[in-house]
C-alpha cells in the first residue's frame, strides 16, 4: 500500500474541513476532543479511521491537541490493557505523572504499559493542525512559528485564515510573520498581479524563507513569453538579489558572533594553560584531562539531580549552576594533587614535565574509560540554556551567549586575582624568580600549588562549558590541547592579556576562513597562519619582557 | 674512541654488540631453522622486529635533534610519515592491475574518477626516485620550516609547539580525500617491492636486514658526527646558544643543517617502515605519535647514542605485549612507566648505571662528610630555557 | 656639559656610535647616544640599573637593532662597516667579542674543548664537519690556558669549575677569538677579592692589545682598572672622564645615589 | 627437541586412552578442546568509544555458544587484543592472532582504515575476518566477510524514504575521510538520478579540472568541535522548508553538531537529520530530548519487536550483569546494529563451520559463499556470494528514551559493495 498517497488525500480532506470550521472554534468541547484523540491512538494502522477522527478534531480545536501532539511525538502516550474491558485505556505521561487521556484524571500505572507512537505522516498532519490552532495562540512565538510553517506549505487553503487573522495582530513581529506567510502562499496560487506584489514585498522584507520559493518562480517564468512574465521575472530576480545582499550582511554579523563565541571557548580552554604553562612554565599535557574532569563532574551532578529531583523539575534547572564551582574545584583538587605529587619536582626541568604529564594524561584517559565507559556520556542543557536568541536573522544560542559572558568574567576575575591580591603578587614574584621569591619569604611551595590548582580549575570550568556544546568523554580534552598551546604561544607566553586576545583572534580568523575555505582547509590555514605569524613575532603578541636575555 | 666500535663505555659496547648479533641472527634463524623448532623466528616476529628497528632509527633521528642540540621536535612523526608516503607511492604503483578495479591506477584514484595518474605520481614508478624522495621530501619540509623558525629565533617550547602545529596541519591535509594520497585510508595492500612479492618470507628478511643496516649506518653516522667539531658545536648550542653565536658561528645554519639531517634520517626510517607495517595513513603524523617518539628517547636516555635504540625497542615491545596481555589497562601501565622514568630516572635506562653509582657514592659519603656537593649536578642536559625567560 | 656634541674624534677609533636611539614598547632604553672607542683603549662604563648598559652592548653586537643612529666599525684597513645590518656571528667574526653578565660557557664540554670551539676559524657548518686540529691551534689554546690559569683543569668539564673559574674561562674564550674589541659585562661579579684583583690585572694587561669596554658595578674594581669612565643614565651619556672626575661629579652622585636609594627601598 | 616431543607423543597416546574412558563417564570433557578465535578491536584511543561495545558483545556470543555446546564440539577460546586505534598496530595484532595464536577466524575492526591495514594479513595467511560496521564498499577481499551494511543497505533506503516523505533539498555533511566522501558521492549521483537538481543538494561541490565532481558535501576534520558555521549554513539552506540533512559525521563529532543544531532552534520537524553513524550506542552520549524525530537507518534497532530480539537483549543484559571481564561497563547498556552484526557474524561463522565440517578458513569462506542463514535479532540474515549479507533494513526516528522507533522496513535487501557509477 502506498502510504503517502493515502496521506495526501487525507490531508486534503482535512484541510477543507479546517478551512470551514476553524474560525468558529472559540469554545471547544474538551471531552469530545479527548474522545477523538483516543480514537486516533486506537486506530493506529487504520488510516481511514484515523482520518475520520482527525476531521472531527479539526472541528474541535482544543488546546489539549497541542499537548497531545507533543506527547505523541515524544513517545509519551501509552496503552494500558484493562482486564475487565475490551478497549484498553490510553494514558498520557507528563513528567512522571500519567493521566487518562479520555477523562483527564490522573492514573497510577501498573507495569502493563505499551507505548504507542505516531507515524511520521500522522504527526505531520497533527502538527499542521496544531499550527492552525497556534495561529490564535496567546504565545506570540508560537503564533509566528505557526504562520511561518503554514506559509511555507504554500497551500491556498490557509490563505483566508491567515488574512483574516492578520488584521487582529497588534504585535509588529507577528504581523510581519503573517504577511510573509501570506505572500509566500500567494507566490504559488495568486494571480500575476498578486504574485508581482508578493515578490516585491518579500524582497523588501528580505525574507529568507521566501528565497527558495522566489527561485521557483524565477524558474517558472524564465522562458515564459506571456505579457506579465517579464516584469515578474525581473522583479523576482531583484527580490532575490535584495535577499542575498541582506543575507551577506547577516552572515558577516553572524561570523563576528561565532568568532567571538569560538574565541571564548578557546579562551576558557587555554586560560588555565596560560597560567600553568605561561606563568609557571609547566608544560602540562594532562591539561586536556583536567577539562575532562570538569566535564565528568557536570555529568555526575546532572545524574544526581536527575535521580533526586527528576528531569524537568525546577530543581534540575539549577544543576548546571552548581556544576560550575564543583567542576572548578574537582579539577583544581586534581591539579593540586598533581602539583604536590609530581610537578614540583620538575620545575627545573620543564620539558620533562611535558613527558611526565603526558604519562598522566594516558593514565587519566584510561581511568575515565574504565570508570565511565569508553563511550561519551550524555549531558543535557538546562532549559534556560537551551534555545537561541534571534537578532535580525542572526541566531545566537543562549549557551554560547552565557559562555561568552563567562569567558569575560574569567578574564576579569583572573586579572583581579593576579593584580589585586597578595597571592597574585606572590605568583608574579615566584614566576619571575622562584629562588629569589622564596628567599624573600614568599611561601613558594604553596603559591605554586595554588597557582597550578587555579589553572587546572579553569580547565575544569572549560570542561563544564564544553559539556553544554560538545562532548564529554575520555578523550574530550585531546581535541583542544594543540589549540590551547597555540593560543598561549600566539598571545605571548606569560601574558594573560595576550592569551585572551589571541584566542579571540584565532576564533575570529577561524570563523572567517571557514565559509571561504571549508572547515578542513580553514583549520589548516589557521595553523599555517599561526606558524607564519610567529615568524614575524617570535615572542607572540606580547612577548614577555625579560632583562635576562642571556641563557 | 674506537672507530669500528663507536661506543663510549663497556655497557654501551655490550648493548651495541648485542644489537649487532640480533640483527644478524634473526634472519638466519628465520631462514635456516625449521618451523616448530623453539629457536625458529617466524616471519611475523621478524617483521615486528623490523618495525622496532625502524622505530629505533626514528628515535635516533629525534635524539640527534633533541638529545644533542636541545631542539625538541614534537613533529618528528611528520618526517617519518613523509618518508613512508614517498616510498608508499612507489609501492602503490607496483600493485599494478591487482587492485579491486583492475586498473593501473591506485584504487582510490579510480574511485575518485581519475583517468590518468597525476603528474607528481609518475616518477614514483622508479624505486630509486622513491627512495630519493623519501630522503629529500622530509629534508625539504624541514629545511623550509627550519629556516623560517630558526631565522626568527624561535626556540625552546615555542619551537616544540610549532612543530606540533605543523604536523597537525599536515595530518589534516593528508586526511583530505582529494589530496591525491588516499585520505584517511592512506596506502595499503602492497603487493610487490623491487619485483619481489612483499608478503614472502624472503622479502621480510630482506626488509629486516635493510632496517638493521640502516640502524647501524645511522649509529655510525651519529657517532662520527659527535666526535667532529660539528658535534661539539651541536652540544654547545644545547648548553649555551648565545656563546656559540658570539663565537662567530651562525647557529641558524647549524640548526637548519641538523634539523634537515634528522628529518632525512626519520624519512628513511619511514620508508623502510611502510613495507613492513603494510600501511601508511595520516594517523602516523597525528601529534600524539610525535609525543610517543619523545617518550621512547626519554625512556632510553637522551643525549646518549644507545639510549634511543633501547627506549624505542623496549617501549614498543612493552606496547606489543601489553596490548594483548592487558588490553584494558596497558595505557595505565605505560603511563606510570613514563611518570616513573621522568621522576626517578632523569637520564633514562642508560643513565641507570651512573645513577646507581652516584647513589652508592652518596651512601658512602654519608659516613665521610667530605662531599663535593656536585651530585646534584646530574641534571639532564639540554634543558630548554625556562619558558618565561 | 653638552652631551650632544661628540667628545673627540680620533683617527685611531675602532668604534663610533652616533645618535643611537632604541625603544622597547615606548620605553627609551637608549636615547640619542654618542660614544667612541679608541684603538687599544680600556673603557669602563657605569650607570645605575636600567641605564641601558646591556642594551648598549646588545646594539653593538647585533643582538638588537637601533631605531635610529649609526654604529660604525672602523676596520684595520681603514674601511668602515655599518654594524646595524649585521647578525651576531658576523659582528663577532669582525673581531668583536662579548662576555656576558652570567658566565656563558659550554658546561658539557671540557675546558680544552671550550677553547677549541672559540678559535676564530673553521666556523662554517661544513668546515666544522671536517675540521682537524693543527699544531698552531694547540699552541694558541695552550697560550690561553696559561693566561687564564686553567691549564691543569683542561680536561675537566666546564660545568664543574667554580664560578670565578668560569668567568676566567669565558674571558679566555674571548681571547681565543683574537678579537679587536672586547666587550666585558661585569667580569668581577661573584668573584672573591683575590680573583677580582687578578681579573683586574688581566684586563690591564690586555690594554693596548685590544680595545676593551667593561661594564661594572664594583667601584673598587673600577678604580683599579679605569682610565676613562663613561656614565650612562637613562640611555644617554651623562658624563665622561677620569674616574675621579666622574666620582666627584655632583650630577653623577645625585643620579647614582638618588636612584640607588630608591631601588633599595623597592 | 626431538626427545621432548617424543615423550609428549607417548604421553599423549596414553592420555587419549584415559580420556576416551573418561569421556564415557563425563560428557563435558569436550570442554577441554578449544578453538581459538580472535577479537581485534580498539579498546583504547579514539575509536574505543565505539569498539569496546563490540568486544563485549563478542565475548557474550562466545559464552552463549559455548554454553550451548560450542562449535562442532569445540569450545570457543577468544583471544582479545587491543588495536589501540593505531593502524600499523592493527596489522601487527592481526598477524599476531593469525600467525602466533593460530586463530581460525577474527571478528574485528571498525574503521575502514583498520580493515584496510589488516586485509593483507588475512590474504597472506588465507585466514578469515568478519567485519561488522557499515562502510563505503568498493572492496571485496577473498578473506573478509562483510556482515556490515553496504551503502545500498543504509544510505540509499534512507534517501528513498526521505524522497517519499516529500523532502526536496538535501544537505550533505560528513567527516573528511573515505566513508562519508564515498557515500556522499554515491548519494549525489543517486539524488540526481531521482530528479533532484544540483542546486538542491547542499554542502558544496568540488570538481576536478575536467569538471567531474570529486567531492560532494561539507566536510569537517576528525574530532571537529565547532559546528556554528555549518549549522548557520544549514539553517539558511533549510529556510524555505522541505530540507533535510544527510549526516555522515563520524564518532564524537556528532555531539557538538547535534548540540549546535538543537541550540539553533531547528527541530526535526523543520529539518530532520538522517545519520548513518549514530546507533543506540552512540546515541547515549547525545542529549536525546533535543533530538526527537531525527532519523537513523540501520539493519537492526534495539526496539525491534520480536521474540528473538527480546531474548537477545535479555541474555546480553544477564551476561553483562554476570561477567567479570575488566573494562565492561554494566550500567545503561544498549544494543545496536554493529553489535548485532558482530553477533550475527559469529553465528554465521558457526553455521558455515558446521556446514563445511571443518574450521579451515578457506572451507568456511566457501561455505559462506554458498549461502548460510541465521535467524538473528533483526530477522533472518543470509550470506551472499559477494561476501555480504542479505538482511532487513530499518528506518527509525529517535525518541526521548534514546531508542529508535521504526518507521519503515525493507525486507531482504541484498548487499552490494560496488555502487558508484551505477546511477549515472
Amino acid at each position: 500500500m502506498n502510504l503517502s498517497a493515502v496521506r495526501q488525500l487525507f490531508t486534503l480532506a482535512l484541510l477543507f474541513a479546517i478551512g470551514a470550521s476553524i474560525s468558529e472554534t472559540a469554545h471547544a468541547d474538551e471531552a469530545g476532543t479527548r474522545a477523538l484523540l483516543v480514537e486516533i491512538v486506537h486506530a493506529d494502522g487504520d488510516d481511514a479511521r484515523q482520518q475520520l477522527a482527525m476531521e472531527g478534531l479539526a472541528e474541535e480545536g482544543d488546546p489539549i491537541i497541542g499537548t497531545f501532539y507533543e506527547a505523541y511525538r515524544s513517545g509519551n502516550i501509552f496503552i494500558k490493557k484493562v482486564a475487565s474491558s475490551d478497549s484498553p485505556l490510553v494514558l498520557m505521561k507528563d513528567n512522571k505523572d500519567y493521566t487518562n487521556l479520555l477523562t483527564g484524571e490522573s492514573v497510577t500505572p501498573s507495569d502493563e504499559l505499551k507505548p504507542s507512537r505516531a507515524g511520521r505522516g500522522l504527526r505531520k498532519d497533527l502538527k499542521r493542525l496544531v499550527d492552525l490552532l497556534d495561529l490564535s495562540s496567546p504565545d506570540l512565538e508560537k503564533r509566528i512559528a505557526a504562520a511561518d510553517l503554514l506559509g511555507k506549505s504554500q497551500n491556498p487553503e490557509y490563505l483566508p485564515e491567515l488574512k483574516a487573522r492578520l488584521d487582529k495582530q497588534t504585535d509588529e513581529k507577528v504581523a510581519r510573520a503573517f504577511r510573509e506567510a501570506i505572500y509566500i502562499c500567494e507566490l504559488k496560487s495568486g494571480s500575476d498581479t498578486e504574485k508581482l506584489a508578493a515578490v516585491k514585498a518579500l524582497g523588501e522584507m528580505k525574507s529568507l524563507p521566501a528565497k527558495g520559493f522566489l527561485e521557483t518562480v524565477a524558474k517558472e517564468y524564465e522562458t515564459s513569453t506571456e505579457p506579465g512574465a517579464r516584469a515578474l521575472r525581473e522583479s523576482t530576480r531583484k527580490a532575490i538579489r535584495e535577499i542575498d545582499d541582506y543575507q551577506k550582511i547577516v552572515g558577516h554579523i553572524g561570523t563576528l558572533f561565532r568568532g567571538l563565541s569560538l574565541g571564548s571557548v578557546l579562551l576558557l580552554v587555554a586560560y588555565g594553560l596560560a597560567i600553568t604553562f605561561g606563568q609557571m612554565g609547566v608544560i602540562n599535557m594532562a591539561h586536556g584531562e583536567f577539562i575532562a574532569i570538569g566535564g565528568y563532574t557536570v555529568y555526575l551532578i546532572q545524574n544526581y539531580f536527575v535521580n533526586t529531583f527528576g528531569v524537568g523539575s525546577s530543581a534540575y534547572e539549577w544543576y548546571f549552576v552548581l556544576s560550575l564551582p564543583c567542576a572548578f574545584l574537582a579539577a583544581a583538587l586534581a591539579g593540586a594533587l598533581l602539583e604536590k605529587g609530581m610537578i614540583r619536582f620538575l620545575y627545573s626541568r620543564p620539558l620533562e614535565s611535558l613527558l611526565a604529564t603526558w604519562g598522566v594524561s594516558m593514565i587519566l584517559q584510561q581511568l575515565f574509560r574504565l570508570q565511565f565507559g569508553a563511550a561519551n556520556v550524555s549531558v543535557s542543557a538546562p532549559q534556560w540554556l537551551s534555545g537561541s536568541y534571534s537578532f535580525g536573522g542572526v541566531s545566537m544560542s543562549y549557551s554560547r551567549i552565557f559562555l561568552v559572558a563567562f569567558a569575560f568574567l574569567v578574564i576579569i576575575v583572573t586579572w583581579l586575582l593576579m593584580n589585586r591580591t597578595s597571592w597574585g603578587l606572590h605568583v608574579r614574584a615566584t614566576m619571575q624568580n622562584r629562588q629569589m621569591a622564596s628567599s624573600l619569604g614568599v611561601p613558594s611551595g604553596r603559591v605554586n600549588m595554588l597557582t597550578f590548582a587555579y589553572g587546572s580549575g579553569l580547565a575544569g570550568l572549560a570542561g563544564a562549558f564544553i559539556s553544554q556544546i560538545g562532548n564529554v568523554g575520555p578523550s574530550m580534552g585531546q581535541t583542544y590541547i594543540v589549540d590551547s598551546f597555540m593560543v598561549v604561544v600566539v598571545g605571548g607566553v606569560g601574558n594573560l592579556f595576550g592569551a585572551a586576545l589571541s584566542s579571540l583572534g584565532i576564533g575570529m580568523v577561524d570563523q572567517w576562513l571557514q565559509p571561504i575555505l571549508g572547515p578542513v582547509m580553514g583549520k589548516i590555514s589557521v595553523l599555517i597562519t599561526i606558524i607564519l605569524f610567529l615568524q614575524f613575532k617570535p615572542g607572540g603578541l606580547f612577548p614577555s619582557r625579560s632583562r635576562s636575555l642571556d641563557d | 674512541m674506537n672507530r669500528l666500535l663507536p661506543v663510549d663505555n663497556k655497557a654501551e659496547g655490550a648493548v651495541f654488540i648485542g644489537l649487532l648479533i640480533l640483527i644478524a641472527a634473526l634472519p638466519i634463524l628465520n631462514a635456516f631453522v625449521p618451523e616448530g623448532n623453539a629457536l625458529h623466528v617466524s616471519s611475523f616476529q621478524l617483521s615486528v622486529w623490523g618495525k622496532y628497528l625502524c622505530y629505533a632509527v626514528l628515535a635516533m633521528s629525534l635524539n640527534v635533534l633533541w638529545g644533542y642540540t636541545g631542539l625538541l621536535c614534537l613533529g618528528q612523526c611528520l618526517f617519518f610519515a613523509l618518508g613512508g608516503y614517498a616510498f608508499g607511492m612507489y609501492l602503490m604503483l607496483m600493485i599494478g592491475e591487482l587492485g579491486a578495479y583492475k586498473s593501473t591506477l591506485p584504487d582510490f584514484m579510480v574511485f575518485l574518477g581519475y583517468t590518468e595518474l597525476p603528474a607528481h605520481w609518475k616518477p614514483f614508478y622508479n624505486p630509486f626516485f622513491a627512495v630519493a624522495a623519501a630522503l629529500l621530501v622530509p629534508g625539504l619540509v624541514a629545511f623550509i620550516f627550519g629556516v623560517l623558525a630558526f631565522r626568527s629565533r624561535i626556540k625552546g617550547v615555542y619551537f616544540s609547539i610549532l612543530t606540533q602545529a605543523l604536523t597537525y596541519a599536515a595530518a589534516l591535509l593528508f586526511f583530505r580525500n582529494d589530496f591525491t594520497f588516499g585520505g584517511n585510508n592512506g596506502f595499503t595492500d602492497f603487493k610487490f617491492i623491487f619485483g619481489a612479492d612483499i608478503r614472502s618470507d624472503g622479502t621480510a628478511r630482506g626488509l629486516f636486514i635493510a632496517s638493521g643496516a640502516l640502524l647501524i649506518g645511522v649509529y655510525w653516522l651519529v657517532a662520527w658526527l659527535l666526535q667532529t667539531k660539528f658535534g661539539k658545536i651541536q652540544k654547545a648550542i644545547r648548553d649555551s646558544e648565545n656563546r656559540v653565536r658570539f663565537s662567530g658561528y651562525s647557529t641558524t645554519h647549524f640548526k637548519v643543517f641538523i634539523f634537515v639531517l634528522s628529518a632525512m634520517i626519520a624519512g628513511m626510517a619511514g620508508a623502510l617502515f611502510v613495507p613492513q607495517a603494510g600501511i601508511i595513513n595520516p594517523g602516523e603524523m597525528w601529534p600524539t605519535k610525535g609525543l610517543d617518539i619523545v617518550v621512547w628517547v626519554a625512556v632510553g636516555g637522551r643525549g646518549t647514542k644507545i639510549g634511543p635504540i633501547i627506549g624505542a625497542v623496549l617501549v614498543n615491545m612493552l606496547k606489543s605485549w601489553s596490548t594483548k596481555a592487558y588490553p584494558d589497562t596497558w595505557l595505565i601501565i605505560l603511563g606510570f612507566l613514563f611518570v616513573f622514568v621522568v621522576l626517578f630516572m632523569p637520564n633514562g635506562i642508560v643513565g641507570l648505571w651512573a645513577q646507581g653509582k652516584a647513589f652508592l657514592a652518596r651512601r658512602k659519603s654519608k659516613t665521610s662528610p667530605a662531599d663535593t656537593g656536585s651530585t646534584d649536578d646530574t641534571e639532564a642536559p639540554g634543558e630548554i630555557e625556562k619558558a618565561t625567560s | 656639559m653638552d652631551s650632544h656634541a661628540p667628545l673627540y674624534r680620533d683617527t685611531d677609533l675602532v668604534l663610533s656610535v652616533e645618535s643611537v636611539t632604541k625603544s622597547f614598547d615606548g620605553f627609551r632604553a637608549i636615547n640619542d647616544l654618542n660614544f667612541y672607542l679608541g684603538e687599544g683603549e680600556l673603557r669602563t662604563i657605569i650607570g645605575p640599573n636600567g641605564a641601558g648598559k646591556s642594551t648598549f652592548m646588545d646594539l653593538i653586537t647585533g643582538r638588537t637593532r637601533p631605531d635610529e643612529g649609526t654604529l660604525t666599525y672602523h676596520q684595520d684597513d681603514g674601511h668602515d662597516l655599518d654594524l646595524t645590518k649585521m647578525r651576531e656571528y658576523e659582528v663577532n667574526r669582525l673581531g668583536i667579542a662579548r662576555k656576558f653578565q652570567t658566565p656563558s660557557v659550554y658546561t658539557q664540554h671540557t675546558v680544552y674543548e671550550n677553547f677549541v670551539l672559540s678559535l676564530n676559524r673553521n666556523r662554517g657548518v661544513l668546515k666544522t664537519l671536517f675540521y682537524k686540529e693543527t699544531a698552531a691551534d694547540r699552541e694558541e689554546i695552550e697560550e690561553v690556558l696559561e693566561l687564564t690559569r686553567l691549564a691543569d683543569r683542561r680536561h675537566e668539564l666546564a660545568g664543574s669549575l667554580s664560578h670565578g673559574q668560569k668567568q676566567w674561562l669565558e674571558i679566555g674564550m674571548l681571547l681565543a677569538q683574537r678579537p679587536r674589541i672586547l666587550l666585558v659585562d661585569e667580569p668581577a661579579a661573584g668573584m672573591s677579592d683575590e680573583e677580582t684583583e687578578r681579573t683586574a690585572e688581566l684586563l690591564i694587561g690586555l690594554r693596548g692589545k685590544h680595545s676593551i669596554m667593561v661594564i661594572e658595578h664594583d667601584m673598587v674594581f673600577i678604580r683599579q682598572i679605569a682610565k676613562k669612565v663613561t656614565v650612562l643614565h637613562q640611555g644617554h651619556v651623562l658624563k665622561e672622564g677620569t674616574f675621579s672626575d666622574v666620582a666627584n661629579d655632583p650630577v653623577v652622585k645625585e643620579v647614582y645615589l638618588g636612584r640607588s636609594k630608591h631601588e633599595d627601598a623597592a | 627437541m626431538n626427545y621432548h616431543s617424543d615423550i609428549k607423543a607417548k604421553l599423549k597416546g596414553s592420555l587419549t586412552g584415559l580420556l576416551a574412558l573418561a569421556s564415557l563417564a563425563v560428557s563435558t570433557v569436550q570442554a577441554e578442546e578449544t578453538v581459538k578465535v580472535g577479537v581485534l578491536h580498539s579498546l583504547s584511543g579514539t575509536m574505543a568509544i565505539s569498539e569496546t561495545s563490540l568486544r563485549d558483545v563478542l565475548l557474550f556470543t562466545f559464552d552463549e555458544i559455548n554454553a550451548a555446546g560450542g562449535v562442532m564440539g569445540k569450545m570457543i577460546e577468544p583471544v582479545v587484543v587491543d588495536g589501540a586505534s593505531d593502524w600499523p598496530l592493527f596489522a601487527e595484532k592481526a598477524e599476531q592472532l593469525v600467525a602466533q595464536d593460530k586463530t581460525v577466524v577474527t571478528f574485528g575492526c571498525w574503521t575502514s582504515v583498520s580493515r584496510k591495514s589488516v586485509l593483507p594479513v588475512y590474504e597472506k595467511y588465507k585466514n578469515l575476518l568478519f567485519y561488522p560496521v557499515q562502510y563505503e564498499g568498493e572492496e571485496m577481499s577473498p578473506n573478509i566477510f562483510y556482515t556490515a551494511e553496504a551503502v545500498n543497505q543504509q544510505a540509499i533506503p534512507a534517501v528513498d524514504y526521505l524522497l517519499e516523505e516529500g523532502y526536496k533539498k538535501f544537505y550533505l555533511i560528513g567527516t573528511d575521510y573515505v566513508y562519508p566522501q564515498t557515500t556522499n558521492l554515491v548519494l549525489f549521483e543517486y539524488l540526481q538520478s531521482k530528479g533532484i537538481p544540483v542546486e538542491s543538494i547542499g554542502g558544496g561541490l568540488r570538481k576536478d579540472d575536467d569538471g567531474n565532481v570529486i567531492s560532494a558535501g561539507n566536510y569537517t576534520p576528525f574530532g571537529h568541535s565547532d559546528f556554528q558555521q555549518i549549522v548557520a549554513e544549514i539553517k539558511t539552506f533549510a529556510a524555505s522548508g522541505d530540507a533535510c540533512v544527510i549526516n555522515t559525521i563520524n564518532g564524537d563529532a556528532n555531539v557538538p553538531f547535534f548540540k549546535e543544531f538543537a541550540a539553533s532552534g531547528m527541530t526535526s520537524d523543520d529539518c530532520p537529520v538522517v545519520s548513518f553513524s549514530i546507533s543506540e550506542d552512540e546515541f547515549r552520549s547525545l542529549p536525546a530530548e533535543d533530538l526527537i524525530g531525527h532519523l537513523g537507518c540501520w539493519t537492526y534497532f534495539m526496539s525491534i519487536d520480536s521474540p528473538e530480539n527480546k531474548k537477545f537483549i535479555a541474555d546480553f543484559q544477564a551476561w553483562l550483569a554476570a561477567t567479570d571481564v575488566t573494562g565492561v561497563v554494566k550500567e545503561d547498556r544498549v544494543t545496536c546494529s554493529p553489535m548485532v552484526l558482530s553477533y550475527n557474524g559469529v553465528y554465521l561463522w558457526k553455521a558455515a563451520v558446521e556446514k563445511a565440517g571443518t574450521f579451515d578458513p578457506e572451507a568456511v569462506m566457501a561455505a559462506l559463499k554458498e549461502g548460510v542463514s541465521f535467524d538473528g535479532p533483526a530477522g533472518t540474515v543470509t550470506s551472499q556470494e559477494n561476501h555480504h549479507l542479505t538482511k532487513n533494513v530499518y528506518i527509525g526516528e529517535t525518541l526521548e528514551t534514546g531508542q529508535f522507533s521504526i518507521l519503515e522496513s525493507f525486507e531482504n535487501v541484498e548487499g552490494e559493495p560496488f555502487l558508484k557509477g551505477t546511477f549515472k
